[in-house]
């Protein structure tokens, strides 16, 4: 069904990334690539390198060796400043809040709403605040304490809030659920599919294979460090998921897409772009 | 240069100690010897290990300017064991080995009351006393009362505020004189500083209520006191001239690293510590400069006429006509 | 928007020590002119708490102000009693101005030097600034090789709020009335900004007695201010100067607000709006509260460590022209121990060292209490090293205090 | 159990400051005898650092620390000169002891006050101890109304390891076999114990290498210490106390090891052991990492608080005593500024200001590179403002050396 | 299937528990029970109070009102040495890691294994360690770095694998999975199932319903602080259950259970004991 952007020129490309830390190599020759209006999926067991990898296009690490390509332009991406010029835009799987703002400030920082005198203007943030969290969980009211007032899964819903609020054009979601509730899953659920159709591409970190399914449009699945393959969400089943997660090799049926090095992470993510 | 002689300072951030600095050099150069020193920064404990590295660096006297006189007793017997003299200069070291040269602290003390006492033989006083930490400021205190104590039993000079100044500092100085003026109404007719810092805050604090003239005492010869003498702003600056004091301190430490006996220098006195411990001593007099006398640190060449005499209007100051 | 109960907290401290110490004194704590030496004493230490405010607020520490105000007093000395005077007359009107600029230039360069060493090197503040203790304290010996600079500049000396360095009754009511006009326009303006969202505002009665009481504050503070008349001799001979007859009622002269507490109101000022109504201060609470977060925000957090620390910088001078003016005369010892001064009031004032929380009055209302402290017990000639063992009870009874009354409900598992 | 990166490092700076010494002294720093000073130079801070590693590792700071040696300091030398003479003659051999056991049981105390300051009350370690130093300081002034304690018991005054106060060329020798020997056990049963659980070890050369390395530094700094020999004259005078002919070969007199020098040791091997391999050692370290999850895991936090910093206050008194010793005196401004160099020792050791990482070891040679810098600018002549300012500038840029040799990969989102 | 535990006393038991931060009623009123060797789920929206309940069980918070009774004798739970001491044991939300100690040092810690001399066993501990995370994770390998070195699943691996470790009876698990990969989901799955075999109660609070389903026996849900009722697993369904936790009532064909004020916590939880 995203079909029609395929055809498009793709918003971001990582080639070839390698990072490690202190011999632990996290990130071990990774490509993937992300086009406008779709939903990546990247998966892997505990440990597997997804957050380094997706910290690496966010600006948060430097990789050891490799290259960001966005909008057909090699990228220089050395902290998030750079990767907010790109229009990159990331929640982080730990939050990244500052504990004694409280949401609307959390919300806006860095890009704080000012009036004419340059002040900032924080009834205008608030009220904005109040807005966009309404659209991702009703019962949200703490909008005056500090955040580390909050609950877990509400912190979670200002992080994501906070990444909605900029139009992005790359939105970088690691475990954006984890904490939330069902109903306030199903919320984010309902906006990744609008940020889709806005024409943004996501790249989508979860475990829960249900909702991946539900929302991605492909998947790149890692292993130990390494790209296992990537997929078109429609061609796999859910045990194919699980098969190339925890014994890290593509379903039989896709084998030819991968070529011969199926854990060749260059091999395995050219195979698939379907260009 | 074929004798070595250390000094080890205890301080250089008082002003003074830069000029003893200077003419204990000059001195030893005049004597062909090599000038090596130390400054232990107000601590005791440096100075033992300052005192420590001049012996390690070839040192065939020591000049002592010790920051507590019952702690230096380790450091000069290290080098009296390295068959080392040692002198001690401007603050006692109670060690029959070493010799003794000072100005006499107490009449230091004695001639700040003095000039004070001349101006303001009654009414009330205030007393800036000293560092807590620091020995002298005891004994400058014991020479001010020598002069003072009669009059105060007798209630002609009532003391209306007494505090110690916490490292010479100042700016402390100023905010006790300002509190002591509010407790005593600015009923203070006279102040008895001990040194010239402390004078120049309580000079600052008197011209806040506009009592700047009232007597005021220090000592060192500071520059900027000096030139308060000659504004009339403080009554005296004890000056203990540091050159003589320097001078003769080389002279001595070169004699006796030659190997002249303690008793054999010039001008050696014996005298008993408080302890009664009889030490070969030399002692040097401190001179009061009050405004008719400033000609004196001016043709000495410790000031020039131009310091001392910035801003001053009135004519009857000799030393500035 | 509900009362600020830490500042009544502080607020009554404050009240205790002052009411105690008169009581004690015998009525002489609580009198305009303790009120004004109080002012003027406290002046240089709390123009530093407000920079070490945000200092603090970003997780870090200056143990160095104390040495930077004295080698930046010593620098100022030499400027305006050597190097000036070269180009200029003796007391010149330019002379203070340009002394203070190179002042603060160079207290900037000294702040920024050290925020690099934090922010860009990553090296610790309290190390940088533990460093810079004894570079900058050698710097200062080394300006003059420990001599003394004085007499100092007849203009500058004003900066120190001496008798003349005062705006006089006049100019004080004039300052209090822009100062009332100001409150009631904010508070106006606030309640016009929420309302237009139709956000809660607080009851029209509340808004009114707020400003009142605020408005209050200004007019007893400045009516006590003029209520302290110069000493006769004085009023005598600045009458004479000015070739004004002296009369018992010309006299009467109002010391009226001393230029340091001016210095202190206008810095306090400019940096309250800063903290609460700019970039720059929601920045540095950000950064206080998660450094982390801060930069992934796309906060340049070195640059910010850097302007704080410059910031600061800026600060010691104001201070040391404060207290060498005050003093008429800069030693290289100007402001030992004043770092831990300065970090008492802060932390007095409600700042956490942890970071991300702290306000510019508490650190001012802080300064104001180690000093009552200090001129209180001078006032009763209570012996030194007495007054070092209270001040360190109260200090550590103080901050327990604000901590057991405003006790947050902390997550203990985060 | 790989190469210790830091360790490594720390060596090599301070071998390139004890041979730039050297050459730049024509030889006179790097000699038995300066060797022999600057261990008993170091001797005072080097105590203090150990505990202070654990106070910074569990997230505190003490800044006290200069302040309660001094007071101790007075303390014991008025039990020794006043309090025990009415019971027991002077000079008498237990004076010395009962004198330190004093010290002792009161810095444990004033340990434990500031301890439960910390713990107990929640006030920031920084305030209380900020408050502490200002009253001990006062209280030092008290003890004996500033008049400095002199002369010290004759035994007690070995700890300053003064000529008598060291053990002499045979004792030196055994003590160095027995170290060697538990360093040779300790290896062993390090090796066994892994090999037990099938975990992978060290190659057997590298076993032997390591071994060889730390038996032979005990040897060439026992060697080093022996090769001092007394100055003739206080060796005569030895001689002539115990009746011994005075002849040349007798005059051959050895230091060997400085009793302040095996008192380090004593301390530093005991924590070093508390630190790695007892609970109290590892809930220092969780502490450090996150008081949260220590407090959740059980550990009574509260209590470590106290504990630790009544360690501290323990030897604070073993310091005190060396210092005082060593001076023969107490006067009550000793230890000003000690906790400065405490600090800085520490943290050059590679203790980090955050919390949760530190060694003993590294705190020793830290002490170490900071008395070497003072002692050899001192044995260079060198100005005391330019000694502030370089030792100032050595202090940042080793912190930001190790810093940046010894980056970890921290998660810049965490 | 339970049925055989339900007969015995509870082994724990929280009476009418209140706690408010600042005027915010967190926890309002609720009482919930747990038998030996049963699994029971809380449920809840984000910012329902389930943490604030169960912290204060686990001695984190102290509740303003309400009983806290361990077999049957009321306990005082003020810290969590008192928890540890009526063998309740945590996995907290936030993991409550020392993120400088390894893995090994974090597992143990509190109850370290010492020698004959009182020393530490550095080596049994990690050897005990390996064995216990190998059952969790089999990717595990990082067991001497420190845990700030580990990604999000292996950092919560090694706070379940501490709370497995010391044989409590309670086992209080705040969203024990949220960051953990398909496989090792699965795995601690089986650990519950296998230390319920056991005996332990277990309090198990997650966002998932598919995993709560699978191992509860019975859900408590919560609404905003209060608790909406209790019902055993095999009596509704996922939809029941979604009305619960999203419009706070009872499930219709439960409602007589809950007797008059089905909101009413007391009379809720007491409705469905089953005694
Ligand atoms: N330390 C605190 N201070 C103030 N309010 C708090 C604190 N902790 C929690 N709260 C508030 O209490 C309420 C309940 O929070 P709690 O963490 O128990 O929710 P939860 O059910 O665990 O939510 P989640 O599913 O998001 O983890 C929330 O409104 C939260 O904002
Ligand atoms: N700062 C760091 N220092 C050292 N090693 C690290 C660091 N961050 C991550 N690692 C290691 O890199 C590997 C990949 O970690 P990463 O966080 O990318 O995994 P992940 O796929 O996001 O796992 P999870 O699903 O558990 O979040 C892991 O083995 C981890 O231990
Ligand atoms: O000359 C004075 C000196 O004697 C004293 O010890 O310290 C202060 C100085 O002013
Ligand atoms: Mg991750
Ligand atoms: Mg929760």
């Amino acid at each position: 069904m995203t079909d029609p952007n395929m055809t498009k020129d793709p918003l971001v490309e990582m080639q070839d990334i390698h990072i490690s830390f202190g011999g632990v190599k996290a990130v071990d020759g990774v490509s993937i690539d992300l086009y406008p209006g779709e939903v990546v999926g990247v998966l892997g067991h505990n440990g597997a390198g997804k957050s380094t990898l997706i910290k690496i296009l966010s600006g948060a690490y430097q990789a050891d060796s490799g290259q960001i390509i966005v909008d057909g332009k090699e990228a220089k991406i050395e902290n998030a400043r750079d990767a907010r010029d790109n229009n990159i835009e990331t929640i982080y799987q730990n939050l990244a809040l500052a504990d004694n703002l409280d949401a609307a400030q959390n919300l806006f920082l860095g890009r704080e709403i000012t009036d004419k005198f340059g002040f900032l203007d924080d009834a205008a943030m608030e009220h904005k605040a109040r807005e966009v969290l309404h659209r991702l969980n009703p019962n949200f009211k703490k909008f005056t304490s500090p955040v580390s007032a909050l609950s877990g899964g509400q912190r979670q819903s200002v992080a994501i809030a906070r990444a909605l609020l900029f139009e992005a054009r790359v939105l970088i979601m690691d475990e954006p659920c984890a904490a939330l509730g069902v109903h306030e899953t199903k919320m984010v659920g309902e906006l990744i599919d609008q940020l889709k159709r806005d024409g943004l591409g996501i790249l989508l970190i979860s475990h829960d294979l249900h909702d991946v399914f539900d929302l991605s449009d492909r998947l790149h699945v890692m292993k130990n460090g390494k790209l296992v393959g990537s997929v078109r969400t429609e061609d796999v089943t859910h045990d194919d998921v699980l098969g190339m997660i925890i014994l890290g090799k593509m379903p039989e049926h896709l084998l030819h897409l991968a070529g011969p090095g199926a854990t060749n992470a260059t091999g395995a993510a050219n195979g698939t772009t379907h260009r | 240069a074929d004798l070595t002689v250390g000094v080890s300072w205890s301080n250089f951030q008082e002003e003074r100690w830069k000029t003893d600095e200077a003419a204990i050099k000059a001195a030893l150069d005049a004597a062909g010897a090599e000038y090596i020193s130390a400054d232990a920064q107000s601590n005791p404990s440096k100075q033992l290990s300052d005192i420590e590295s001049l012996i390690a660096r070839g040192a065939d006297a020591l000049i002592v300017l010790a920051q507590d006189s019952a702690s230096i007793g380790p450091a000069v017997e290290k080098a009296l064991n390295e068959g080392i003299p040692v002198v001690g200069y401007d603050r006692l070291i109670e060690d029959s080995n070493a010799y003794y040269i000072t100005f006499n602290n107490k009449e230091v003390g004695r001639l700040q009351a003095e000039a004070v006492f001349a101006e303001q033989p009654k009414g009330n006083y205030v007393f800036i006393k000293g560092a807590p930490t620091d020995p002298n400021a005891n004994i400058l205190h014991e020479g001010q009362l020598e002069i003072l104590q009669k009059a105060i039993d007798a209630g002609d000079i009532k003391v209306v505020g007494e505090a110690y100044t916490d490292s010479w500092q100042p700016a402390i100085a100023q905010r006790n004189m300002e509190q002591f003026l509010t407790a005593a109404d600015n009923k203070v007719d006279a102040v008895v500083a001990s040194n010239d810092g402390t004078a120049g805050g309580v000079v600052a604090a008197l011209s806040a209520q506009g009592m700047q003239g009232i007597p005021v005492s220090g000592q060192d010869g500071d520059h900027a006191a000096l030139n308060r003498v000659a504004l009339g702003t403080q009554t005296v600056s004890v000056w203990k001239d540091a050159r003589l004091l320097g001078k003769r301190a080389a002279e001595i430490a070169v004699e006796l690293a030659k190997g002249t006996k303690l008793d054999e220098v010039d001008g050696t006195e014996d005298w008993q510590s408080p302890n009664g411990v009889t030490m070969k001593s030399y002692f040097l007099d401190p001179v009061a400069i009050t405004q008719n006398k400033l000609d004196l640190v001016i043709d000495a060449g410790w000031v020039s006429k131009d310091v001392v005499c910035q801003g001053v209007t009135n004519s009857k100051v000799a030393a500035c006509n | 928007m509900e009362v600020d109960r830490r500042l009544v907290g502080l607020a009554v401290v404050l009240l205790i020590i002052w009411v105690g110490f008169d009581i004690a004194s015998g009525g002489r704590f609580i009198t305009p002119r303790n009120i004004f030496n109080l002012s003027v004493q406290t002046a240089s230490v709390a123009v530093m708490a407000c920079g070490m405010v945000l200092i603090i607020v970003t997780r870090h520490i200056d143990l160095s102000v104390g040495a930077v105000l004295g080698v930046l007093a010593m620098i100022m000395g030499v400027v305006q009693t050597d190097v000036l005077p070269q180009f200029l007359d003796y007391n010149h009107p330019l002379t203070w101005l340009l002394t203070l600029l190179v002042g603060i230039v160079v207290g900037g360069l000294i702040g920024s030097i050290q925020g690099m060493a934090v922010g860009y090197l990553g090296v610790p503040a309290f190390i940088v600034t533990l460093g810079g203790l004894l570079v900058w304290r050698g710097s200062a010996w080394w300006v003059t090789q420990g001599r003394t600079v004085a007499p100092l500049d007849q203009n500058y000396i004003l900066l120190g709020g001496g008798i003349e360095g005062t705006i006089g009754a006049t100019w004080s009511w004039i300052v209090a009335l822009i100062a009332i006009l100001a409150i009631i326009y904010a508070a106006i303006m606030e309640r016009r900004r929420r309302l237009s969202f139709e956000f809660p505002v607080k009851p029209i009665w509340a808004e009114y007695t707020n400003t009142i009481i605020k408005a209050g504050l200004v007019l007893i503070v400045v009516a006590t201010l003029n209520a302290y008349h110069l000493p006769t001799r004085a009023a005598e001979r600045l009458l004479e100067n000015k070739g004004i007859p002296v009369t018992p009622e010309n006299l009467e002269i109002s010391h009226g607000i001393p230029i340091p507490l001016l210095i202190v109101a206008l810095v306090a000022i400019i940096l309250t709006i800063a903290v609460k109504r700019t970039r720059f201060g929601r920045y540095v609470f950000a950064i206080g509260g998660n450094p982390q977060a801060a930069e992934l925000a796309g906060i340049n957090v070195k640059r910010m460590t850097v302007a704080v620390f410059a910031l600061m910088g800026v600060l010691c001078a104001i201070s040391a022209a404060i207290s060498s003016a005050r003093l008429q005369s800069a030693g290289n010892d100007l402001g030992t121990l004043d770092e831990l001064r300065v970090i008492a009031a802060v932390v007095i004032g409600g700042t956490s060292l942890a970071g991300g929380l702290g306000t510019i009055y508490g650190a001012l209302i802080g300064a104001l209490v180690m000093q009552s402290l200090q001129s209180g017990m001078a006032l009763l000639g209570v012996d030194t090293s007495l007054q070092s063992i209270v001040i360190g009870l109260v200090l550590v009874v103080a901050v327990f205090s604000d901590k057991y009354f405003h006790r947050r409900y902390s997550d203990p598992t985060a």
